[in-house]
Protein backbone atom coordinates (compact mmCIF):
# COMPACT_ATOMS: atom_id res chain seq x y z
CA UNK A 1 0.00 0.00 0.00
CA UNK A 2 1.41 3.23 -0.62
CA UNK A 3 -0.61 6.23 -0.55
CA UNK A 4 -0.01 10.62 -1.58
CA UNK A 5 -2.00 12.33 1.44
CA UNK A 6 -2.86 16.64 1.87
CA UNK A 7 -4.14 15.44 5.44
CA UNK A 8 -1.29 14.11 8.69
CA UNK A 9 -0.68 10.52 8.11
CA UNK A 10 -2.52 8.01 9.55
CA UNK A 11 0.24 5.69 10.99
CA UNK A 12 -2.17 2.92 12.84
CA UNK A 13 -3.89 2.13 9.56
CA UNK A 14 -0.23 1.45 8.26
CA UNK A 15 0.36 -0.25 10.73
CA UNK A 16 -2.57 -2.44 9.62
CA UNK A 17 -2.26 -2.64 6.39
CA UNK A 18 1.32 -4.63 7.42
CA UNK A 19 0.09 -6.55 10.12
CA UNK A 20 -0.09 -10.65 10.25
CA UNK A 21 0.56 -13.45 12.47
CA UNK A 22 3.18 -14.22 10.38
CA UNK A 23 5.60 -11.73 11.20
CA UNK A 24 7.68 -11.51 14.17
CA UNK A 25 9.04 -7.98 13.94
CA UNK A 26 7.25 -4.67 12.47
CA UNK A 27 9.09 -1.54 12.64
CA UNK A 28 7.65 1.70 11.79
CA UNK A 29 9.89 5.01 10.75
CA UNK A 30 8.18 8.97 11.06
CA UNK A 31 10.48 11.10 8.91
CA UNK A 32 9.11 13.99 11.00
CA UNK A 33 9.31 17.91 10.26
CA UNK A 34 12.27 19.21 12.36
CA UNK A 35 12.34 22.66 14.38
CA UNK A 36 15.64 23.80 12.64
CA UNK A 37 18.27 22.89 9.83
CA UNK A 38 21.38 23.67 9.65
CA UNK A 39 21.04 26.13 12.85
CA UNK A 40 18.13 27.58 11.14
CA UNK A 41 14.54 27.76 12.26
CA UNK A 42 11.97 26.24 10.09
CA UNK A 43 8.62 27.48 10.24
CA UNK A 44 7.20 24.84 8.02
CA UNK A 45 7.81 22.13 5.19
CA UNK A 46 6.00 22.25 1.92
CA UNK A 47 5.86 19.21 0.13
CA UNK A 48 5.44 18.78 -3.81
CA UNK A 49 5.31 15.08 -6.19
CA UNK A 50 5.41 14.48 -9.01
CA UNK A 51 2.02 12.10 -8.31
CA UNK A 52 1.73 9.42 -10.67
CA UNK A 53 5.60 8.81 -11.19
CA UNK A 54 6.30 9.12 -7.04
CA UNK A 55 3.68 6.15 -6.51
CA UNK A 56 4.72 4.16 -9.43
CA UNK A 57 8.51 4.25 -7.90
CA UNK A 58 7.29 3.62 -4.69
CA UNK A 59 5.20 0.56 -5.46
CA UNK A 60 8.19 -0.66 -7.11
CA UNK A 61 11.03 0.17 -4.23
CA UNK A 62 8.64 -1.36 -1.90
CA UNK A 63 8.03 -4.52 -4.24
CA UNK A 64 11.66 -4.69 -4.52
CA UNK A 65 12.71 -4.59 -1.18
CA UNK A 66 9.77 -6.73 0.05
CA UNK A 67 11.67 -9.73 -2.13
CA UNK A 68 14.94 -9.48 -1.40
CA UNK A 69 14.76 -9.36 2.13
CA UNK A 70 12.25 -11.48 2.53
CA UNK A 71 9.71 -8.87 4.04
CA UNK A 72 5.90 -9.66 4.55
CA UNK A 73 4.55 -6.23 3.50
CA UNK A 74 5.25 -2.89 2.97
CA UNK A 75 3.11 0.14 3.20
CA UNK A 76 4.29 3.83 2.80
CA UNK A 77 2.52 7.05 3.09
CA UNK A 78 3.93 10.41 1.99
CA UNK A 79 2.21 13.54 2.72
CA UNK A 80 2.21 16.54 0.28
CA UNK A 81 1.44 20.18 1.03
CA UNK A 82 2.17 21.88 4.27
CA UNK A 83 3.76 20.05 6.82
CA UNK A 84 3.78 21.64 10.63
CA UNK A 85 6.90 21.11 13.03
CA UNK A 86 6.70 18.34 14.61
CA UNK A 87 4.27 16.10 12.23
CA UNK A 88 5.28 13.42 9.97
CA UNK A 89 6.47 14.04 6.29
CA UNK A 90 6.05 10.40 5.82
CA UNK A 91 5.36 7.15 7.29
CA UNK A 92 6.92 3.65 6.33
CA UNK A 93 5.72 0.33 7.76
CA UNK A 94 7.72 -2.66 7.09
CA UNK A 95 6.31 -6.49 8.48
CA UNK A 96 8.62 -9.87 8.29
CA UNK A 97 9.50 -12.80 10.30
CA UNK A 98 12.68 -11.35 11.36
CA UNK A 99 13.95 -8.07 12.91
CA UNK A 100 17.25 -7.83 10.91
CA UNK A 101 15.63 -7.89 7.28
CA UNK A 102 12.78 -5.27 8.66
CA UNK A 103 15.26 -2.85 10.20
CA UNK A 104 17.94 -3.24 7.05
CA UNK A 105 14.71 -2.85 4.45
CA UNK A 106 13.68 0.73 6.48
CA UNK A 107 16.91 2.12 6.34
CA UNK A 108 17.20 1.45 2.66
CA UNK A 109 13.55 2.28 1.66
CA UNK A 110 14.12 5.69 2.73
CA UNK A 111 18.18 6.26 1.73
CA UNK A 112 16.66 5.52 -2.04
CA UNK A 113 13.52 7.37 -1.54
CA UNK A 114 15.30 10.44 -1.39
CA UNK A 115 17.12 9.46 -4.40
CA UNK A 116 15.09 8.10 -6.59
CA UNK A 117 11.62 9.33 -5.80
CA UNK A 118 10.16 12.58 -7.15
CA UNK A 119 8.83 14.30 -4.40
CA UNK A 120 10.32 17.94 -3.33
CA UNK A 121 10.61 19.22 0.19
CA UNK A 122 10.65 23.25 0.36
CA UNK A 123 12.15 24.84 3.77
CA UNK A 124 10.01 27.84 4.92
CA UNK A 125 11.58 30.27 7.23
CA UNK A 126 11.12 33.39 8.48
CA UNK A 127 13.19 35.28 5.86
CA UNK A 128 12.08 32.83 2.97
CA UNK A 129 12.02 29.52 1.30
CA UNK A 130 14.52 27.14 -0.16
CA UNK A 131 13.47 23.85 -2.31
CA UNK A 132 15.87 21.29 -0.48
CA UNK A 133 18.79 20.10 -3.00
CA UNK A 134 18.22 23.20 -5.55
CA UNK A 135 20.41 25.61 -6.96
CA UNK A 136 19.19 27.66 -4.36
CA UNK A 137 19.88 26.14 -1.60
CA UNK A 138 22.75 27.22 0.26
CA UNK A 139 22.98 23.47 1.71
CA UNK A 140 23.42 21.98 -1.55
CA UNK A 141 26.78 22.95 -2.56
CA UNK A 142 28.52 22.09 1.14
CA UNK A 143 26.21 19.00 2.10
CA UNK A 144 28.03 15.76 0.37
CA UNK A 145 24.25 14.35 0.99
CA UNK A 146 23.25 16.71 -1.86
CA UNK A 147 26.36 16.82 -4.04
CA UNK A 148 26.02 12.80 -4.43
CA UNK A 149 22.33 13.47 -6.40
CA UNK A 150 24.38 15.76 -8.65
CA UNK A 151 24.52 14.42 -12.35
CA UNK A 152 25.35 15.85 -16.19
CA UNK A 153 21.45 17.67 -17.51
CA UNK A 154 19.91 14.87 -19.20
CA UNK A 155 22.00 12.21 -17.78
CA UNK A 156 20.75 8.73 -17.63
CA UNK A 157 19.19 9.25 -14.10
CA UNK A 158 18.37 6.99 -11.44
CA UNK A 159 17.71 3.39 -10.70
CA UNK A 160 21.10 2.25 -9.11
CA UNK B 1 4.50 16.63 -33.14
CA UNK B 2 3.54 17.62 -29.45
CA UNK B 3 4.57 16.77 -25.91
CA UNK B 4 3.12 17.84 -22.58
CA UNK B 5 6.12 19.29 -19.88
CA UNK B 6 5.94 19.26 -16.60
CA UNK B 7 7.91 21.74 -14.53
CA UNK B 8 8.49 20.78 -10.21
CA UNK B 9 9.62 22.37 -7.17
CA UNK B 10 12.60 25.03 -7.58
CA UNK B 11 12.03 24.51 -12.10
CA UNK B 12 8.36 25.30 -11.59
CA UNK B 13 9.33 28.52 -10.26
CA UNK B 14 11.91 29.41 -12.26
CA UNK B 15 10.44 28.58 -15.26
CA UNK B 16 7.11 30.06 -13.92
CA UNK B 17 4.44 27.53 -15.13
CA UNK B 18 3.73 23.80 -13.76
CA UNK B 19 3.10 22.60 -17.23
CA UNK B 20 2.98 23.24 -21.04
CA UNK B 21 2.56 21.53 -24.32
CA UNK B 22 5.52 22.37 -26.75
CA UNK B 23 5.48 21.24 -30.71
CA UNK B 24 9.36 19.19 -31.42
CA UNK B 25 10.46 17.71 -34.94
CA UNK B 26 8.88 14.06 -35.50
CA UNK B 27 11.82 11.76 -34.57
CA UNK B 28 13.12 14.48 -31.70
CA UNK B 29 14.72 12.97 -29.02
CA UNK B 30 14.66 13.59 -25.44
CA UNK B 31 18.22 15.86 -25.97
CA UNK B 32 16.69 17.77 -28.50
CA UNK B 33 13.80 19.10 -26.57
CA UNK B 34 16.13 19.21 -23.22
CA UNK B 35 18.22 21.77 -25.81
CA UNK B 36 15.15 23.66 -27.09
CA UNK B 37 13.59 24.20 -23.23
CA UNK B 38 17.22 25.68 -22.37
CA UNK B 39 16.90 28.45 -24.97
CA UNK B 40 12.79 28.70 -24.81
CA UNK B 41 13.44 29.61 -20.64
CA UNK B 42 16.55 30.65 -19.70
CA UNK B 43 16.00 30.39 -16.61
CA UNK B 44 16.89 26.60 -16.77
CA UNK B 45 20.43 27.41 -17.27
CA UNK B 46 20.56 27.38 -13.17
CA UNK B 47 19.25 24.48 -12.48
CA UNK B 48 20.99 21.79 -14.66
CA UNK B 49 23.32 20.67 -11.76
CA UNK B 50 21.35 17.40 -10.76
CA UNK B 51 18.78 17.74 -13.39
CA UNK B 52 17.15 14.58 -14.34
CA UNK B 53 14.24 13.93 -16.80
CA UNK B 54 11.50 11.67 -17.19
CA UNK B 55 9.41 10.24 -20.05
CA UNK B 56 6.26 8.82 -19.42
CA UNK B 57 6.70 8.65 -15.53
CA UNK B 58 10.24 6.88 -15.94
CA UNK B 59 13.85 8.35 -15.64
CA UNK B 60 15.20 8.35 -19.34
CA UNK B 61 18.58 8.63 -20.76
CA UNK B 62 19.56 11.50 -23.92
CA UNK B 63 19.03 8.98 -26.56
CA UNK B 64 15.13 8.73 -25.62
CA UNK B 65 12.58 8.96 -28.81
CA UNK B 66 9.65 11.14 -27.75
CA UNK B 67 6.45 10.25 -29.31
CA UNK B 68 2.81 12.16 -30.07
CA UNK B 69 1.69 13.49 -26.49
CA UNK B 70 4.30 11.87 -24.43
CA UNK B 71 4.33 13.35 -21.15
CA UNK B 72 8.29 14.81 -20.32
CA UNK B 73 9.13 15.91 -16.85
CA UNK B 74 11.73 18.00 -14.99
CA UNK B 75 13.09 16.04 -12.38
CA UNK B 76 15.53 18.63 -10.43
CA UNK B 77 17.57 16.89 -7.22
CA UNK B 78 14.58 15.33 -5.57
CA UNK B 79 14.27 15.99 -1.35
CA UNK B 80 11.71 13.40 -0.28
CA UNK B 81 11.24 11.45 3.45
CA UNK C 1 10.57 5.17 30.35
CA UNK C 2 10.72 1.87 30.45
CA UNK C 3 7.28 0.12 31.70
CA UNK C 4 6.50 -3.91 32.50
CA UNK C 5 3.02 -4.17 31.85
CA UNK C 6 0.34 -7.09 31.76
CA UNK C 7 -1.90 -5.25 29.53
CA UNK C 8 -1.88 -4.78 25.71
CA UNK C 9 1.06 -2.51 25.05
CA UNK C 10 -0.25 1.39 24.42
CA UNK C 11 2.39 2.06 21.29
CA UNK C 12 0.99 5.51 20.80
CA UNK C 13 1.90 6.11 24.43
CA UNK C 14 5.33 5.36 23.75
CA UNK C 15 5.31 7.69 20.15
CA UNK C 16 4.33 10.36 22.58
CA UNK C 17 7.27 9.89 25.46
CA UNK C 18 9.67 10.06 22.16
CA UNK C 19 8.53 13.00 20.85
CA UNK C 20 10.10 16.33 20.19
CA UNK C 21 10.48 18.96 17.25
CA UNK C 22 14.53 18.45 17.21
CA UNK C 23 13.98 15.02 15.62
CA UNK C 24 14.07 14.08 12.43
CA UNK C 25 13.29 10.16 12.67
CA UNK C 26 11.23 8.39 15.09
CA UNK C 27 11.61 4.65 14.77
CA UNK C 28 9.06 2.28 16.71
CA UNK C 29 9.94 -1.19 16.60
CA UNK C 30 7.53 -3.99 17.08
CA UNK C 31 8.28 -7.41 18.75
CA UNK C 32 5.16 -9.62 18.11
CA UNK C 33 3.97 -13.18 18.70
CA UNK C 34 4.22 -14.94 15.92
CA UNK C 35 2.55 -17.92 15.20
CA UNK C 36 4.69 -20.64 14.73
CA UNK C 37 8.05 -21.20 15.27
CA UNK C 38 10.30 -23.79 13.46
CA UNK C 39 7.31 -24.77 11.83
CA UNK C 40 5.65 -25.99 14.69
CA UNK C 41 1.90 -24.02 15.64
CA UNK C 42 2.59 -21.57 18.59
CA UNK C 43 -1.05 -20.76 20.95
CA UNK C 44 0.44 -18.32 22.59
CA UNK C 45 3.73 -16.98 24.63
CA UNK C 46 4.08 -16.45 27.98
CA UNK C 47 6.58 -13.97 29.38
CA UNK C 48 8.14 -13.78 32.95
CA UNK C 49 10.54 -11.02 33.96
CA UNK C 50 12.81 -10.22 37.17
CA UNK C 51 11.27 -7.15 37.16
CA UNK C 52 13.64 -5.03 39.36
CA UNK C 53 16.56 -6.06 37.48
CA UNK C 54 14.98 -6.48 33.77
CA UNK C 55 13.80 -2.28 34.47
CA UNK C 56 16.76 -1.40 35.82
CA UNK C 57 18.36 -3.10 32.92
CA UNK C 58 16.26 -1.78 30.28
CA UNK C 59 17.23 1.51 31.77
CA UNK C 60 20.57 1.06 31.54
CA UNK C 61 20.48 0.31 28.07
CA UNK C 62 18.29 2.68 26.73
CA UNK C 63 20.90 5.81 28.38
CA UNK C 64 23.92 4.07 27.10
CA UNK C 65 22.36 3.86 23.57
CA UNK C 66 21.00 7.14 23.76
CA UNK C 67 24.24 8.76 24.78
CA UNK C 68 26.46 7.04 22.20
CA UNK C 69 23.98 7.38 19.42
CA UNK C 70 23.36 11.23 20.14
CA UNK C 71 19.26 9.89 20.40
CA UNK C 72 16.60 12.41 21.53
CA UNK C 73 14.71 9.70 23.39
CA UNK C 74 14.52 5.93 23.77
CA UNK C 75 11.48 4.37 25.70
CA UNK C 76 10.64 0.31 25.84
CA UNK C 77 7.56 -1.51 27.11
CA UNK C 78 7.89 -5.35 27.58
CA UNK C 79 4.76 -7.24 28.08
CA UNK C 80 4.39 -9.97 30.84
CA UNK C 81 2.21 -12.83 31.26
CA UNK C 82 0.08 -14.28 28.17
CA UNK C 83 0.73 -12.69 24.95
CA UNK C 84 -2.11 -13.98 21.84
CA UNK C 85 -0.45 -14.46 18.65
CA UNK C 86 -0.30 -11.36 16.35
CA UNK C 87 -0.16 -9.27 19.49
CA UNK C 88 3.24 -7.60 20.56
CA UNK C 89 5.49 -8.86 23.44
CA UNK C 90 7.55 -5.91 23.30
CA UNK C 91 7.47 -2.19 21.74
CA UNK C 92 10.46 -0.04 21.59
CA UNK C 93 10.25 3.79 20.58
CA UNK C 94 13.56 5.90 19.96
CA UNK C 95 14.00 9.70 18.55
CA UNK C 96 16.44 11.16 17.08
CA UNK C 97 17.80 14.14 14.79
CA UNK C 98 18.45 11.71 11.65
CA UNK C 99 17.58 8.22 10.72
CA UNK C 100 20.56 6.30 10.63
CA UNK C 101 21.41 6.48 14.24
CA UNK C 102 18.25 5.93 15.40
CA UNK C 103 17.69 2.78 13.31
CA UNK C 104 21.12 1.41 14.41
CA UNK C 105 20.01 2.02 18.09
CA UNK C 106 16.88 -0.14 17.44
CA UNK C 107 18.91 -3.09 16.17
CA UNK C 108 21.46 -2.78 19.15
CA UNK C 109 18.38 -2.24 21.66
CA UNK C 110 16.93 -5.31 20.86
CA UNK C 111 19.98 -7.66 19.82
CA UNK C 112 21.03 -6.74 23.37
CA UNK C 113 17.92 -6.55 25.16
CA UNK C 114 17.37 -10.64 24.11
CA UNK C 115 21.17 -11.19 25.87
CA UNK C 116 21.03 -9.32 28.92
CA UNK C 117 17.97 -8.38 30.51
CA UNK C 118 15.84 -11.06 32.73
CA UNK C 119 12.68 -12.10 30.81
CA UNK C 120 11.92 -15.30 29.67
CA UNK C 121 9.84 -16.37 26.68
CA UNK C 122 7.57 -19.69 27.06
CA UNK C 123 6.25 -20.78 24.02
CA UNK C 124 3.06 -22.87 24.18
CA UNK C 125 2.01 -25.71 21.93
CA UNK C 126 -1.30 -27.72 21.66
CA UNK C 127 1.18 -30.53 23.31
CA UNK C 128 2.96 -28.79 25.61
CA UNK C 129 5.18 -25.84 26.17
CA UNK C 130 9.09 -24.66 26.66
CA UNK C 131 10.95 -21.98 27.90
CA UNK C 132 13.20 -20.52 24.92
CA UNK C 133 16.67 -21.55 25.15
CA UNK C 134 16.30 -23.45 28.05
CA UNK C 135 17.58 -27.28 28.92
CA UNK C 136 13.93 -28.76 27.43
CA UNK C 137 14.35 -26.39 24.38
CA UNK C 138 15.17 -28.40 21.09
CA UNK C 139 16.19 -25.45 19.47
CA UNK C 140 18.35 -24.44 21.86
CA UNK C 141 20.76 -27.20 21.01
CA UNK C 142 21.13 -26.35 17.19
CA UNK C 143 20.14 -22.31 16.91
CA UNK C 144 23.29 -20.62 16.53
CA UNK C 145 21.91 -17.70 18.13
CA UNK C 146 20.94 -19.63 21.66
CA UNK C 147 24.45 -21.18 21.41
CA UNK C 148 25.71 -18.06 21.45
CA UNK C 149 24.13 -17.24 25.21
CA UNK C 150 26.18 -20.43 26.83
CA UNK C 151 28.41 -19.80 29.48
CA UNK C 152 30.06 -22.02 32.03
CA UNK C 153 28.33 -22.11 35.44
CA UNK C 154 28.87 -18.69 37.55
CA UNK C 155 30.59 -17.33 34.54
CA UNK C 156 31.21 -13.46 34.97
CA UNK C 157 27.42 -12.84 32.94
CA UNK C 158 26.45 -10.00 30.66
CA UNK C 159 26.91 -6.67 30.28
CA UNK C 160 29.52 -7.11 27.35
CA UNK D 1 23.66 -15.55 57.34
CA UNK D 2 20.80 -15.83 55.43
CA UNK D 3 20.35 -15.02 51.28
CA UNK D 4 17.07 -14.53 49.71
CA UNK D 5 17.45 -16.70 46.72
CA UNK D 6 15.13 -16.33 43.45
CA UNK D 7 14.24 -18.82 40.43
CA UNK D 8 12.66 -17.99 37.36
CA UNK D 9 11.63 -19.95 34.08
CA UNK D 10 12.48 -23.04 33.79
CA UNK D 11 14.50 -23.10 36.64
CA UNK D 12 11.75 -21.81 38.59
CA UNK D 13 9.78 -25.02 37.40
CA UNK D 14 12.51 -27.58 37.87
CA UNK D 15 13.06 -26.68 41.60
CA UNK D 16 9.69 -26.28 42.21
CA UNK D 17 9.88 -22.68 43.59
CA UNK D 18 9.80 -18.92 42.76
CA UNK D 19 12.35 -18.20 45.92
CA UNK D 20 13.71 -19.06 49.04
CA UNK D 21 15.61 -18.35 51.74
CA UNK D 22 18.75 -20.34 52.69
CA UNK D 23 21.42 -19.87 55.31
CA UNK D 24 25.62 -19.57 54.35
CA UNK D 25 28.42 -19.66 56.22
CA UNK D 26 29.69 -15.82 56.87
CA UNK D 27 32.24 -14.83 54.06
CA UNK D 28 30.49 -16.99 51.18
CA UNK D 29 31.13 -15.83 48.05
CA UNK D 30 28.89 -17.01 45.30
CA UNK D 31 30.33 -19.74 44.47
CA UNK D 32 30.09 -21.61 47.62
CA UNK D 33 26.28 -20.65 47.26
CA UNK D 34 26.01 -22.18 43.66
CA UNK D 35 27.66 -25.58 44.96
CA UNK D 36 25.02 -25.52 48.28
CA UNK D 37 22.14 -24.65 45.78
CA UNK D 38 23.22 -28.00 43.59
CA UNK D 39 23.20 -30.26 46.66
CA UNK D 40 19.77 -29.11 47.49
CA UNK D 41 18.44 -28.78 43.93
CA UNK D 42 19.26 -31.86 42.09
CA UNK D 43 17.27 -30.77 38.97
CA UNK D 44 19.58 -27.43 38.89
CA UNK D 45 22.16 -29.86 37.14
CA UNK D 46 20.41 -29.98 33.43
CA UNK D 47 20.21 -25.88 33.86
CA UNK D 48 23.95 -25.10 34.26
CA UNK D 49 24.47 -24.67 30.48
CA UNK D 50 24.14 -20.74 29.73
CA UNK D 51 23.15 -20.22 33.65
CA UNK D 52 23.95 -17.01 35.22
CA UNK D 53 24.10 -15.29 38.49
CA UNK D 54 22.81 -11.85 39.73
CA UNK D 55 23.69 -10.32 42.93
CA UNK D 56 21.32 -7.38 44.33
CA UNK D 57 20.31 -7.39 40.65
CA UNK D 58 23.28 -6.77 38.78
CA UNK D 59 25.12 -10.03 36.79
CA UNK D 60 27.76 -11.16 39.37
CA UNK D 61 30.62 -13.42 39.17
CA UNK D 62 31.98 -16.39 41.29
CA UNK D 63 33.45 -14.66 43.69
CA UNK D 64 31.68 -11.73 44.54
CA UNK D 65 30.98 -11.53 48.57
CA UNK D 66 27.52 -12.18 49.94
CA UNK D 67 26.25 -9.68 52.25
CA UNK D 68 23.42 -10.88 55.05
CA UNK D 69 20.05 -10.47 53.29
CA UNK D 70 21.23 -9.82 49.89
CA UNK D 71 18.85 -11.16 46.57
CA UNK D 72 20.68 -13.95 44.54
CA UNK D 73 19.12 -15.06 41.41
CA UNK D 74 19.46 -17.84 39.20
CA UNK D 75 19.51 -16.29 35.76
CA UNK D 76 18.74 -18.84 32.75
CA UNK D 77 19.38 -18.14 29.03
CA UNK D 78 17.31 -14.92 28.84
CA UNK D 79 14.64 -14.57 25.77
CA UNK D 80 12.78 -11.67 25.72
CA UNK D 81 11.88 -9.44 22.63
Amino acid sequence: MVLLTRSPIDAEALRRAVAGPANGAVVLFFGDAREATAGRRVLELVYEAYEGMALAALRALGEELRARHGLSAVACTHRLGRVPVGESAMVLAVSAPHREAALAAVGEFVRRLKQEVPIWKQERFEDGAVWVGSASDPQAAQDPAHATRAEPVSGPGGRT
Amino acid sequence: MQVQIRYFAAVREAVGRPAEALEVPAGARLADLARLLETRHPALAAHRHGLRYAVAERFAAPDTPLTEGVEVALIPPVSGG
